[in-house]
């Protein structure tokens, strides 16, 4: 249902560097289709980044945020192999997550 | 709504909901401040007052973007124990773009994409040891980003 | 020896005794069409093209003025030039009486971008006049492709030969400049008479921000 | 030794940066812009859509030959466009994606071609493939086939093409893209009829649009300029993009290709 994530999880001086897409519409609510019929809003609400299964960053996000997010977080220290989940909850309940091990 | 912010919202007492505000912010998403239609509403409540400004709060924007549907924005605090940083579009029709809660073993840093409907202020709030400090760069915008 | 378009580049160097091609991106390459690639050009595009919405296939086919230029790529000898302009000269239906509109509605009418496309529904089209041109100060998105023309009427004053000029060059650019990159407004059925009264008008009323 | 080395330098310069980069007002936005854009979710798409399975034949788009030999990616795209023996013509990577839609999994060109251009709420197959395909050849500098006589004779109707003035607003591509250093409101046009102009745009196509956040390929801006310029629409993948697209990457040989980019 949810549309693909892509992550990128790789050792900075000091940091691990995460960047993460997400492919979502971001509707504001005050779009209008091709028919003038405003589209209802739609959009990512709240998304956690976790290192090893622990939670480090929590976002609340609104409709303006740009379609198709794409986040870049950085964490402190981090080793290769490092297990980077990042996941997402929208307006209407949808979810989805993505792995990644730092490279 | 889940229990924990209920019972964040009935008033439990502030040891409990300093313990609980990392589980409650892993659903939370604050209604009334996202639905503010002023920087001061939003503010009001997020419970952010008297924030200083502060140099340590670093913004990385165009000074022109070509399209406001999508702004790149980076944003970083040198303030020591940065807890959060806020994003908010002041002359959006909901200033408040996002929050982000940084736990142990974040940085205060994120990247990310917002759309501006008009030229505005950017401002950006970080949030250390009980105080905020604020920071703020303007973006002029060619084309409005909020119709679609 | 005119290029043959169907022939392959090497045989067509060789067959070629004047000018040297030129290397591929090195510019300097708009060589002008023989009647054989006109007809050449005109038979691929109707064989690979399709109608959409109201651009409809005679748009392929070229009137004289679009001959003439393609063949002399853009720069028709002096002689030709002049007996083109006084051709296109001669489509211009100018009205009689004051040919200055209202300014406020010709900016709305340089403002717009839309007309004629296979997306745009028939009619209501504007000018798309800053796309190429600086007009009203106010407007600061505006393209350098035509000359600016900030100032336009403060400097020439809008008596009745300025104001044919102005509205006979929006409805037939081609009769001042036999190859001008400015589409035909009015010939084309573009604009119509009252639109393009109220360009006439941002351009040259003393009112008009253009002016100020 | 010293002299070869600056002057390697600035033809290098010259290669990777984008003419007007420099004066623009949007040179920073466009750069922070390129490197925030989702273009890898269109790869990814595109990886999925190479491998899946479909059509009469169900069979994957792995075994295509897009120049390089069955199934060669790396660098494939930097070769293109060029003759195929195969099929007879010249061909770019959308056209020859559709023959091997056709050949290899038996499909239909109606089916291969029903929808070419996606928008922003769904990408169209073609385009994600483009993103997967043109992803593999960064940083290799792009070979457009130029020995073979179909490929010197696209070139040449591509060259005419460019400047023949038709339609109700006389406009040929060189209205707007023959001459350096103009615009159309905002926006800087490439004289694509020179290499310097031609390098930084062709390097960087397929691309994500911001303007409407979806992913464009070259035969749908030669689409989009034919619409713009008031005529009829060309065929998906006829002689006439593909001849164009032959004209400008052949002008723009020799550029490191850096691509999936973004566009304005």
């Amino acid at each position: 249902m949810a549309g693909p994530m892509k992550m990128r999880a790789t050792l900075g001086q000091g940091y691990t560097d995460v960047r993460v897409l997400m492919t979502h519409p971001m509707e504001t609510g005050q779009r209008k289709d091709s028919s003038g019929k405003l589209v209802p809003a739609h959009f990512i609400q709240n998304i956690t980044v976790r290192r090893n299964g622990k939670t480090v960053v929590e976002a609340e996000t609104s409709q303006a945020v740009a379609r198709n997010p794409v986040f870049t977080f950085r964490i402190q220290g981090g080793a290769k192999g490092d297990r980077i989940e990042v996941s997402w909850v929208d307006t209407q309940g949808d979810t989805n997550k993505t792995e990644a091990a730092v490279a | 709504m889940n229990a924990v912010r209920r019972l964040l919202l009935q008033g439990a007492g502030a040891l409990a909901a300093s313990l609980l505000a990392p589980l409650a912010a892993l659903a939370a998403w604050n209604k009334e401040a996202f639905g503010a239609k002023t920087p001061a509403d939003a503010l009001k409540s997020l419970g952010v007052a008297g924030a200083q400004p502060s140099k340590d709060l670093l913004i990385e924007a165009p000074q022109i973007a070509e399209n406001g549907a999508v702004v790149p924005i980076e944003i970083e605090s040198r303030i020591p124990g940065t807890t959060s940083l806020t994003v908010l579009v002041e002359k959006n029709p909901f200033p408040l773009n996002s929050r982000f809660t940084f736990l142990e073993g974040a940085l205060p840093f994120v990247k990310l994409n917002v759309k501006m409907g008009e030229t505005s202020e950017v401002r950006v709030l970080a949030q250390a040891g009980g105080r905020y400090y604020s920071a703020s760069q303007e973006i002029k915008v060619t084309i409005g980003g909020c119709g679609g | 020896m005119r290029f043959v378009l169907a022939l392959p580049l090497a045989a067509a160097l060789a067959a070629c005794s004047t000018a040297p091609v030129p290397a591929p991106g090195a510019g300097g390459d708009h060589r002008g069409e023989s009647a054989a690639d006109t007809q050449h050009l005109t038979a691929v595009l109707k064989a690979n093209m399709h109608e959409r919405g109201q651009a409809k296939m005679d748009r392929i086919e070229l009137d004289e003025a679009q001959r003439l230029c393609n063949q002399h790529a853009d720069k028709p000898p002096a002689e030709e030039a002049r007996r083109m302009e006084e051709a296109q000269l001669k489509t211009i239906p100018f009205p009689t009486g004051s040919l200055i509109g209202d300014w406020k509605a010709g900016e709305k009418i340089a403002q717009s971008g839309r007309g004629m496309t296979w997306s745009d529904k028939p009619g209501n089209s504007g000018g798309s006049c800053y796309n190429c041109h600086q007009i009203s100060p106010k407007e600061e998105a505006f393209g350098t492709i035509g000359p600016s023309l900030a100032g336009f009427g403060k400097l020439r004053g809008n008596r009745p030969e300025i104001q044919q000029y102005v509205y006979g060059k929006i409805y037939n650019a081609k009769a001042y400049n036999a190859c001008s990159q400015m589409p035909r407004f009015g010939r084309s059925g573009t604009l119509t008479e009252q639109q393009i009264k109220d360009l006439t008008a941002l351009l040259l009323d003393p009112a008009s921000p253009v002016n100020q | 030794m010293k002299l070869t080395a600056a002057a390697a330098a600035v033809a290098v310069g010259l290669i990777v940066t984008p003419a007007f980069a420099q004066k623009s007002p949007y040179a920073d936005y466009q750069r922070m812009a390129a490197e925030n854009a989702p273009i890898e979710l269109y790869e990814l798409a595109g990886e999925e859509a190479w491998k899946q399975k479909q059509g009469p034949k169900n069979a994957s788009l792995e075994q295509c030959d897009l120049g390089q030999g069955p199934g060669v990616l790396k660098g494939a795209y930097a070769g293109l466009p060029r003759y195929f023996a195969d099929a007879d013509r010249v061909m770019d990577l959308e056209t020859r994606l559709v023959y091997c839609m056709t050949t290899l999994q038996g499909r239909s060109r109606e089916d291969a071609t029903k929808r070419v251009f996606g928008n922003a709420d769904k990408s169209s197959e073609i385009e994600v493939l483009s993103a997967y395909v043109a992803g593999q050849s960064h940083g290799m500098p792009m070979r457009p086939g130029t020995g073979h006589p179909k490929e010197q004779a696209a070139y040449e109707l591509g060259r005419a093409l460019f400047y023949h003035r038709a339609g109700p607003w006389d406009f040929s591509c060189a209205s707007c893209h023959g001459e350096a250093g103009k615009r159309i409101r905002m926006s800087e046009l490439p004289a694509l009829n020179t290499a310097k102009d031609s390098q930084p745009l062709m390097a960087t196509w397929p691309a994500y649009r911001v303007s409407t956040s979806s992913f464009v390929t070259l035969q749908w801006r030669m689409n989009d300029c034919y619409r713009q310029m008031r005529m009829p629409e060309p065929a998906f993948g006829s002689e006439i993009p593909v001849a164009l697209i032959t004209y400008m990457t052949v002008n723009a040989q020799g550029v490191v290709y850096r691509g999936p980019a973004i566009k304005r």
